[in-house]
């Protein structure tokens, strides 16, 4: 039972790793487990400059998700390099950046400093975080602005670039060929739905900001459809994610015709549910008659 | 080092109107320090629940939570029993810093769920033989809880927002009318509350611990962040840098 | 305590009725209840000609949601009025129809028919419905053909027309200004997420269809924050939906804004449910301080 | 007349491997007929699961499912002990005709977990005069339930696929192999099951019993559909009009 997968830029030993802000910068987590055990590990946005981000309450709880708005608090491009890649360069896992921005200078401020370190593997553009005001989920909802971002990203990056789409748009297919026709290495969905809260006692929205995105296994049936709708257009990898919680999950988006997975809010319930998917990884793939990664990835396509 | 621990409850009792204390057993009860919390799984709730260290047995190895049916979460946990186990994280987040501070005269000022994790500091502070005062502010008389175990530590104080026990009105009022000796203050409450508390210190000496949402708990995910008085673009995490912070070090609400 | 509401057509004396699709036409649940409880009650889809739908399996169940692809299937709209709308016309409960179609003809079509009968007071239009092939879909994901659908049938209709919008469009707000545009009395909103679920022992999506609508307590949040959004920015009445359960769900939607709401999936588990929210809400209504349904539509827009 | 109702579990057992014996006690148990199902919700599950009727004591009060563990939703099930209550729909669904037939000799087949209901059907059979042979198939000998209580009601054969135990192969096998003598045959199981047994039994009279993934289990919601055999373009509902049919009424899978 081999768990290896190859993607650009990406030699992983196994299909699972943490995703982007729900796993910081790995420093806490790696009181629970090795962080060598992970197949890579994407780290918290990096914008141009430290960011606060929004006013809290950050987050909700929802019928079997949570909703966030944390609006992109990040030390910024320099702060995580100096501070934050140092400690992951210890572990043998591929680390890849997640690179936001308001204006497509500063993804292409973000993703050029990130040339200049060895800290990081592959770079993920987060044109879909809807909790900032300014740029943010506009890039993922327009398929000219992700196109371009993604060009001009693509154009000054010495790392392979998976973009990150956002499920609230009419065709997910639509910007998934968009941004792979814009040279897109491989694409990586799905982030948040944006939903709200409301709190009943205080007559309004729970979060700050008013909305948030939804994640857990509530958005996973949209994450499933989305993912074997793009695997029919487009022929780069998947880094498929959205309420994975369990090794049967990464089965089903493997199936789907994820290359890889990313595990989010499930890391805040269980700080080990990484650790503890790939342990249970190899069991789940052998009783469903797999003998890799590799063989199941898209085979839940070969039926009428 | 934070551990995830499945704890048997070895006690359960209601102790206040809609509040209950749960005892756990855990190898790392002597680890809790005052001020800190437990981060608590529950069934089918994506998120845990962060609750107060409210006492701790270094001999048994057991430490106790109180909490107050607040939600869906609280309430389902009242309904657990001795015998069953909960999904712990523990110890979470930051503890008064007794050690090092030279404290003779402590003064606690707790408002509701924010008199658990009190008790603890008291009880820690008299055993270092602090001369501790305790002013402790409730809704009504039905959700008074451990004013006996107070008053065995020291001067005890009770204030009822609807005077149906001891003084009517706010602990600050109870503060303004016994003007407490104190070299320190420790409080814990609601944010408007510590807001008050704040306000009527000055420029006295004191820690305060803080709520806020939290999704993990442990600092990675940004949820719980507080604003730093001294520079309010960069903030410290409630669940991590805190939830005890010195009193001037943070912006309140 | 009042919980009277009055919309285009409808005298509710409550706010609370079954979701088209989850009621059948309502003799099943006359069983356990009296259906004079209800503030109105909606039907099933019509279509100009009997439907048989899609084959199954066509329902799947999710975290806190479910899928279903039953495809429209209804008797026809003469079927409709001359064999199920007779029963419900011994209730003082006021009846919408839903309408669907494949094309605008058909739609025009169905509620030409429903002109002829006593027996509805109101149109749901379904333009959203994302598990017929052609038509259905598309007309909810596209603003023109909306437009054009909402227009026509307002032309021949002799009731109020509720436009029932899709969730899977990247701005619900453009769509809800489109329709109402074109003449929609109120909007209803929201109807199911499209969504996937694979079977892994058959490596196979689990419904025949392969994509179903997501419903249940799962899409609440996204149901919340359009009827928010879409609140601020047309003026018709709202019947609000996506994942209701308890009285307390009713009164969060009435604070973002819906006018009345629908009650769909939670049928199936307590077919019970609407009469127990309605005999729920009073309580829940003064407990957080209002004294009637009125009063507390949109309560939650007026803090910062 | 449907009704919800919260009932007791008033008697539990693992029967088989994975398999569950769950008997309620319910005012409507005497109006419970062969066949039929029962719609039971479990805690966190949006949907009901549907259970078929396995046998009722008319004079306790009390209904029994057989169930095996499947899924989630089952395997939660089979956690649910004496003094628990489940909640509830009942009775569902069509029944075995038996009152309207004239019946001498009947051949029960079935198949996994449609075994439950023929025993109820079979029993009820018996007590009317009528001559019972039974063809129960299981995956293998771990699986077999029932054996003696079928026995006692008549000549009974059992099949295992793997041949741990009975004769090996499917109960089709076991039928041409006795080439058993009947006026209707009964038949629940596995879709490909009751294909191949229809198929073995050409004009035979009988009736089956179908599952499909359901919705509400009522008939409002369309999900449980099966096509008529007359006019494929129409259909039946298998939660209202079925689940049992007569064998050549409906187009199976
Ligand atoms: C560091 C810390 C220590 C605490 N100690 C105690 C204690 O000792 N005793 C006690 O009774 N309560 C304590 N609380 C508050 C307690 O966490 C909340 O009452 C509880 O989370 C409410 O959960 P619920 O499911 O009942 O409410 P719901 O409103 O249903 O919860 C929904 C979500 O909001 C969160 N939430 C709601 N209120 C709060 C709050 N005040 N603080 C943090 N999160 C909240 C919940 O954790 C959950 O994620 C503490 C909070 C913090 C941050
Ligand atoms: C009329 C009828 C009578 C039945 N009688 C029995 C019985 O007596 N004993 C028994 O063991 N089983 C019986 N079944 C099958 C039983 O309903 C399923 O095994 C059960 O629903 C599986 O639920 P799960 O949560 O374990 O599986 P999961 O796969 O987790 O369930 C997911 C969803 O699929 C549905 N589902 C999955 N398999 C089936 C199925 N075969 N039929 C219907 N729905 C399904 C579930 O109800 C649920 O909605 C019957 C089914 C029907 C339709
Ligand atoms: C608290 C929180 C913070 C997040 N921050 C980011 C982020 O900075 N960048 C990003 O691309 N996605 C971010 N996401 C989205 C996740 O990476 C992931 O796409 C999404 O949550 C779906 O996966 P899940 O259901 O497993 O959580 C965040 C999600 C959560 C819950
Ligand atoms: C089984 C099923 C069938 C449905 N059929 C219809 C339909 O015929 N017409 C329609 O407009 N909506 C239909 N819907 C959507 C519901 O009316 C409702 O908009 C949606 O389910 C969200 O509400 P809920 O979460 O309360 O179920 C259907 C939903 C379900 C679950
Ligand atoms: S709760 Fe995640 S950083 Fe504090
Ligand atoms: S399950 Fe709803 S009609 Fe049969």
């Amino acid at each position: 039972m081999t768990l290896r997968i190859s993607m650009p830029g990406l030699n992983l030993k196994n299909p699972v790793m943490p995703a982007s802000g729900c796993f910081g910068f790995g420093k806490e987590y790696s009181q629970f487990y090795d962080l060598n055990e992970l197949g890579a590990i994407i780290i918290k946005a990096a914008t141009k400059e430290p960011r606060y981000g929004n006013p809290t309450p950050r987050v909700a709880e929802t019928a079997s998700g949570m909703l966030n708005a944390i609006g992109l608090q990040n030390p910024g491009v320099q702060g995580i390099i100096e501070e934050e890649l140092p400690f992951l360069q210890q572990f043998s896992t591929p680390v890849i950046a997640n690179v936001a921005g308001s204006t497509i200078e500063e993804y292409v401020y973000v993703a050029k400093s990130f040339n200049e370190t060895n800290g990081v593997q592959a770079l993920e553009l987060n044109i879909s975080c809807p909790n900032v005001k300014e740029g943010g989920v506009q890039f993922g909802t327009d398929l000219q602005l992700a196109k371009e971002v993604t060009y001009k990203v693509k154009e000054v990056s010495r790392h392979p670039v998976y973009v990150k789409l956002s499920p609230n748009v009419t065709n997910i297919v639509e910007m998934a060929r968009g941004v792979v026709d814009a040279g897109a290495d491989g694409l990586s969905m799905i982030n948040t739905l944006t939903g709200m809260q409301i709190n009943l006692k205080m007559k309004r929205p729970i979060i700050a900001n008013k909305t948030g995105g939804l994640s857990g296994p509530a958005i996973k049936p949209i994450a499933i459809r989305m993912i074997y709708e793009v695997k029919q257009a487009v022929d780069v990898p998947i880094i498929g994610m959205g309420g994975i919680e369990t090794a049967e999950d990464v089965l089903e988006f493997l199936l789907v015709g994820a290359n890889a997975v990313a595990v989010g809010t499930a890391n805040f319930r269980n700080p080990l549910v990484c650790s503890e998917i790939i342990k249970e990884l190899p069991h789940v793939l052998e009783m469903y008659g797999f003998s890799s990664v590799e063989e199941a990835i898209g085979k839940g396509h070969t039926h009428g | 080092m934070m551990e995830r621990q499945l704890l048997p409850i070895i006690k359960q009792s209601q102790i206040a109107y809609e509040t209950f204390e749960i005892v756990f057993r855990t190898s790392l009860a002597q680890q809790l320090k005052p001020g800190q919390f437990v981060h608590i799984a529950l069934p089918n709730h994506i998120l845990r629940r962060p609750i107060s260290v409210a006492n701790v047995n270094p001999i048994e190895n057991t430490f106790t939570i109180i909490f107050k049916i607040f939600g869906d979460g609280t309430k389902m946990l009242s309904t657990y029993q001795v015998g069953n186990t909960l999904d712990v994280i523990l110890p979470c987040g930051s503890h008064y810093p007794i050690e090092d501070l030279h404290v003779r005269k402590a003064l606690i000022v707790g408002g509701g769920v924010g008199v658990p994790p009190l008790y603890y500091l008291a009880k820690t502070l008299k055993e270092k033989g602090v001369d501790v005062t305790s002013i402790l502010g409730f809704q009504g008389k039905e959700h008074v809880f451990y004013e006996e175990k107070f008053q065995q530590l020291g001067d005890t104080h009770i204030a009822t927002n609807d005077g149906s026990y001891g003084v009517k009105g706010f602990v600050t009022d109870v503060i303004k009318q016994i003007e407490p000796e104190f070299d320190y203050y420790f409080s814990c409450g609601p944010t408007p509350m510590l807001q008050a508390v704040t306000n009527v210190m000055g420029d006295k000496q004191g820690f305060i611990s803080l709520e806020e949402r939290m999704g993990c708990g442990v600092g990675t995910c940004y949820a719980c962040i507080v604003p730093l008085k001294s520079n309010p673009e960069k903030s410290l995490k409630i669940c991590k840098d805190g939830p005890v912070f010195a009193a001037n070090e943070v912006v309140l609400g």
